[in-house]
């Protein structure tokens, strides 16, 4: 469906906020969830890309969905261009989204990079999940230098505690965000803890390793080039290991793009 | 009864369709990916994504890549076997009713032979897609396609196992596609579709290694049309049995560019990655440039390319 | 004194030449034209437009029509013919201390025979690309160069009568253009090109006429370089000439991806026509890139190309 | 070189004015010339449109040209989309122009539709040279419908007459440009007058036969597909008649765009 841009917006080199007005029909994205927007006027680049949702609210008349995007090749560049009250096309939400847990004591999110974006919303269905309730959420966030941890001032709205890590030491822990979470994980314990995250596959395979043999529950979101986004082409499928049930490879639009962390086959 | 619309119905070599847009193989899963999507009951024909005699991994990803105004994809034919097919699948395809043709990959003519065997048994399809032009495939596939004698070989064995129509898809990666076509209407084949893709490759060069992990994909979409086109012309001129159009197709004038040139029909692949109702939108645009040229059926379209229309 | 750049001087075919990029043949015209916009010195070499025995009128207009990131062209191989070559275009080609390579197109082999003799005589040229692969004429061209037989003959005539370089332009129109290129090494080549342009079409769907006065023309642009980068890879891993990459390279990354598989050189074609200095934008940017993965020499990064690097 | 929009205005349904600020190198193109245009950001479309130019000016700093364009096909659109502030490239200025005469007696200018743009920017030149001259300027301007004589105000403040037709009488004489010309054909005597004209093919066509057998001044712009703009392709060409002096096929872009009515093969 074509939604109508309200904000696009450079908030730090290279980042962009997007804001969208859809047609009231659209449905409300689920944290984890995803959609496929395109440039509707180019036939090149040809696909949709797909984002996270970051923010969602709706009216009467009309939805408006937010995506935070990093532009690191031509779909993104061409997004980054379009401007107030162009069109651009938006399909979703697709995808199965992150399995939350009102109950849960801490929840902890661990983010590299743009991998931000849907672990914000995830936090704030969180927050808005709990209000009441007694839960923790914790927030790693990792970047390369102080001004790439884009939305960290919303993220320590909506979390108790957010800890950050830049490869130059700008901000925070000076290494990896995991190497960050790392000196905490005894503190998460497996019954009372979630842990979520999303970034680099390289973040998230380090993570892999810190949580295995561990029980924790641990979901991450995965992100593949798509097509179609809709389970039909089986472009975007990542390895599961053997066993994991769902047969060697899982498309990352259906079966994901969350997973828990125990599934996915490194190589 | 039909309201005042042009009539739309064709036969691709015995199995008549309500009208001439298809799902192209791989490309609309097994139909229930796209039920949110659009009307299914309003398509031609879908084709399902191709099935092998054993189930198949596919092969490793990355496994798709975009490429100016196309993209390569290299899945490497997974799928859950011909068995799996048709008792998991197929009953939700057949609801519609809607005509299913299954695309039907072997390694081995033996296995063209079982795959088929197999599915004319099921009784639940309606006609079946030879692909002997898959290029993401290390056996079989391509190799039956580009040579005259295999494809032949293929066409007769499975024509002799069937009732069914059967329509061979055939590679654009040859000297000569009308030869091929030639010998596969010889051998038997009810109706030919093309283009399946064209092999190609793109590289990283930040580390010097293929977008693919299968290094090679095939390329499909906008960027292949004009080659497809100028195929499915070569070919229709050729051929008596009915020529089914594929590549590139993203909309109604793309589709009608086929159509004039003599295809009998048109498969729609990669437009439905990017516009999930785009095999219903081009239903509705050729209907509608029917009606704008007054043609009351679109057989009185098919074929209708005047060669020499831009020669001074 | 070259100061502190890369070494870019690569050897095609006992050709040296200070750089790997190159104007294909038929869209940098004979060089004058380019003279406004840009430094045609810095010029690896200039290929010419075809060249023919005779002089050719070519085909009717129109001529061109866009496709999707692509332009299809059936010019017909119009030129003055080699004499008027010789004594009008090359004198002017010559006065930039660029290596100046004629295309050669011949509709028999004693057409190709005899266009070589004069250019050879003529000693002004410094080497030969032989165009057996053009789409748009309906005699010579294409055919000789998709059929072994005959490639592999033009190849050892054409190298009899000369002691320039030949480097033999290859058609990707073809099931297998490593057998064509493996053909022609044996045949004597000193080089092989490839690709020149993919058979394509495209259709006025008001009026149902071909959009080219020739109904089919040649497809070259961004569309096709996945084809190209493709078969430049399978080629360059199967002969021992050096091989050079051209098809829908625009700027200095997609020059790289075809060096990186393995080309020695490129060629730049459609990208002149959108920009006029391509060329030498290319070669700034293959210089950065050098300079940032501090390679010293281009033929350090040449065939460089890691296949395993992307499967798990 | 790229420049920038000032202005991309619709100025009556499919029609825009183009207004682009560039470098001061750019040449100040004469009168028939045109330029190629992309925009810089797109490889789809890929290859560059010409237009013929409607006005320019030049100050210090900077020179402006304009183009006047009617949306046909992609490129055109794509073209249209572009907004204020945005890039555009600008090549050229391309192709042979109009010869002119400043001791011109009656200087008639024929144009169909969109074939305007480049009658005008002659037109003014005619204006500013016979400015003190005895020179009389009278257009003829045929178009589908009243609305589509875009530019028509210009027109006539340059011209001493314009006449006008519309396929449906909508505005001025009701049928071709042509007839409405063949009318006062008579008045224009080889020696004293030069006509120019700019349209379709079949207005040309219509014109070359009207003039035919009269010994009168006639040049023409001739539109084709083009992909290099600069002679280098050979895509542009058209077909002259045998011993027009230069070969059987002549290059839009640079043999032309502008050529002697009498050479045009129109098969
Ligand atoms: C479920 C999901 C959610 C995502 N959420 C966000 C988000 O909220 N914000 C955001 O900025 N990005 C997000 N991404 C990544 C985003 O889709 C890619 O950055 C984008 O597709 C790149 O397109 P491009 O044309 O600009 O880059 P390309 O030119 O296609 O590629 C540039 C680089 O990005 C890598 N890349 C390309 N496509 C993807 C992809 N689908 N996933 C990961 N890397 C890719 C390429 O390998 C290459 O290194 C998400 C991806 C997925 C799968
Ligand atoms: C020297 C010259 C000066 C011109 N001046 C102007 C001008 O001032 N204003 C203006 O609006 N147009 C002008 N044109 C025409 C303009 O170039 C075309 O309208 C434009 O290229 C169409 O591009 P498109 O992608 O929108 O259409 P396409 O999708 O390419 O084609 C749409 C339709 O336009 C026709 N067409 C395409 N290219 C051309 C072309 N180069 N010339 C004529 N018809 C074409 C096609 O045959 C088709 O019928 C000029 C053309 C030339 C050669
Ligand atoms: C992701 C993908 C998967 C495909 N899988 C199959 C397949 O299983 N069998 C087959 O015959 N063709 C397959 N094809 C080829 C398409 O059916 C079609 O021939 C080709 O994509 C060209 O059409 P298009 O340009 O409209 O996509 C596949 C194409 C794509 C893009
Ligand atoms: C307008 C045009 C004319 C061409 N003329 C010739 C020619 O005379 N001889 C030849 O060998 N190739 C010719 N070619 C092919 C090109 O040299 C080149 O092989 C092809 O265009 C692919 O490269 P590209 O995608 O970079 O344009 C021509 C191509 C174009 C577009
Ligand atoms: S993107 Fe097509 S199956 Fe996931
Ligand atoms: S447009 Fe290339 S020669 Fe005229």
């Amino acid at each position: 469906m074509n939604g109508k841009i309200v904000k696009n917006q450079q908030i730090s080199a290279g980042h962009f906020l997007l804001r969208v007005t859809l047609a009231e029909s659209f449905k409300t994205p689920m944290p984890g969830q995803f959609v496929m927007m395109r440039d509707p006027g180019r036939i090149d680049p040809l696909l949709g890309r797909p984002f996270g949702v970051y923010g969602f609210e709706r009216s009467q008349e009309e939805v408006t969905v937010e995506i935070l995007y990093k532009v690191v090749g031509k779909g993104t560049l061409v997004l980054s261009r379009l401007r107030e009250s162009d069109f651009v096309e938006v399909l979703g939400p697709y995808g199965r989204a992150f399995d939350t847990y009102p109950e849960a004591g801490k929840v902890v999110f661990i983010c590299g990079g743009i991998g931000v974006a849907p672990i914000t919303y995830l936090a704030q269905h969180y927050r808005s999940l709990a209000a009441a309730r007694d839960v923790e959420l914790i927030c790693y966030y990792g970047a390369s230098k102080a001004e790439n941890l884009v939305g960290i001032e919303k993220l320590k709205r909506i979390c108790s505690r957010v800890f950050t890590s830049t490869d130059d030491g700008s901000h925070g822990f000076q290494g990896l965000i995991t190497e960050r979470f790392s000196a905490d994980i005894s503190s998460y314990a497996a019954g009372s803890s979630k842990i979520y995250a999303c970034g680099p596959r390289s973040m998230l395979k380090e993570l892999s390793e810190l949580v295995a043999g561990n029980s924790v529950f641990c979901q991450i979101l995965m992100e593949e080039r798509m097509a179609c986004g809709i389970g039909a082409c089986l472009g975007c499928t990542v390895l599961l290991k053997d066993g994991g049930g769902r047969g060697e490879h899982a498309r990352v639009c259906m079966e994901g793009p969350v997973f828990n962390i125990g599934d996915i086959h490194w190589g | 009864m039909k309201n005042a619309g042009p009539e739309m119905q064709v036969d691709i070599g015995g199995l008549i369709i309500k009208n001439p847009v298809l799902t192209a193989s791989g490309t609309f899963g097994y139909g229930s990916e796209y039920v949110p999507y659009l009307d299914i009951t309003r398509l031609g024909a879908i084709i399902a994504k191709g099935v092998s005699l054993e189930p198949r991994a596919g092969n490793k990803p990355p496994r798709i890549m975009e490429t100016p105004c196309g993209m390569l994809n290299a899945i490497g034919l997974e799928n859950p076997g011909v068995h799996a097919f048709i008792k998991e699948k197929l009953p939700f395809l057949r609801q519609f009713s809607v005509p299913v043709i299954a695309n039907v990959f072997g390694e081995t003519i033996d296995d063209f032979k079982r795959v088929t065997e197999l599915l004319s048994e099921s009784k639940g399809v309606d006609g079946l897609e030879i692909n002997i032009s898959c290029p993401n495939v290390k056996k079989g596939g391509i190799i039956f396609g580009s040579d005259p004698d295999m494809a032949h070989a293929v066409t007769r064995e499975v024509k002799r196992l069937t009732d069914l129509p059967v329509i061979i898809k055939l590679t654009p990666n040859v000297t000569d596609i009308c030869l091929i076509a030639e010998t596969v209407e010889e051998g038997g084949a009810d109706a030919v579709s093309l283009i399946n893709t064209l092999t190609g490759m793109s590289v990283d060069i930040e580390r010097r290694i293929p977008h693919l992990a299968n290094v090679t994909g095939g390329l499909s979409g906008p960027a292949v049309k004009p080659i497809a086109l100028r195929m499915v012309w070569q070919v229709a001129k050729r051929v008596k049995i009915p020529v089914i159009g594929i590549g590139g197709i993203m909309n109604a004038s793309d589709a009608l560019e086929f159509l004039i040139v003599g295809a009998r029909a048109v498969q729609i692949g990669t437009a439905n990655f990017i516009n999930p109702s785009a095999t219903t939108d081009i239903i509705d645009g050729i209907e509608d440039y029917l009606k704008r040229h007054n043609i009351d059926d679109i057989n009185d379209l098919i074929g209708t390319f005047d060669e020499e229309g831009n020669a001074c």
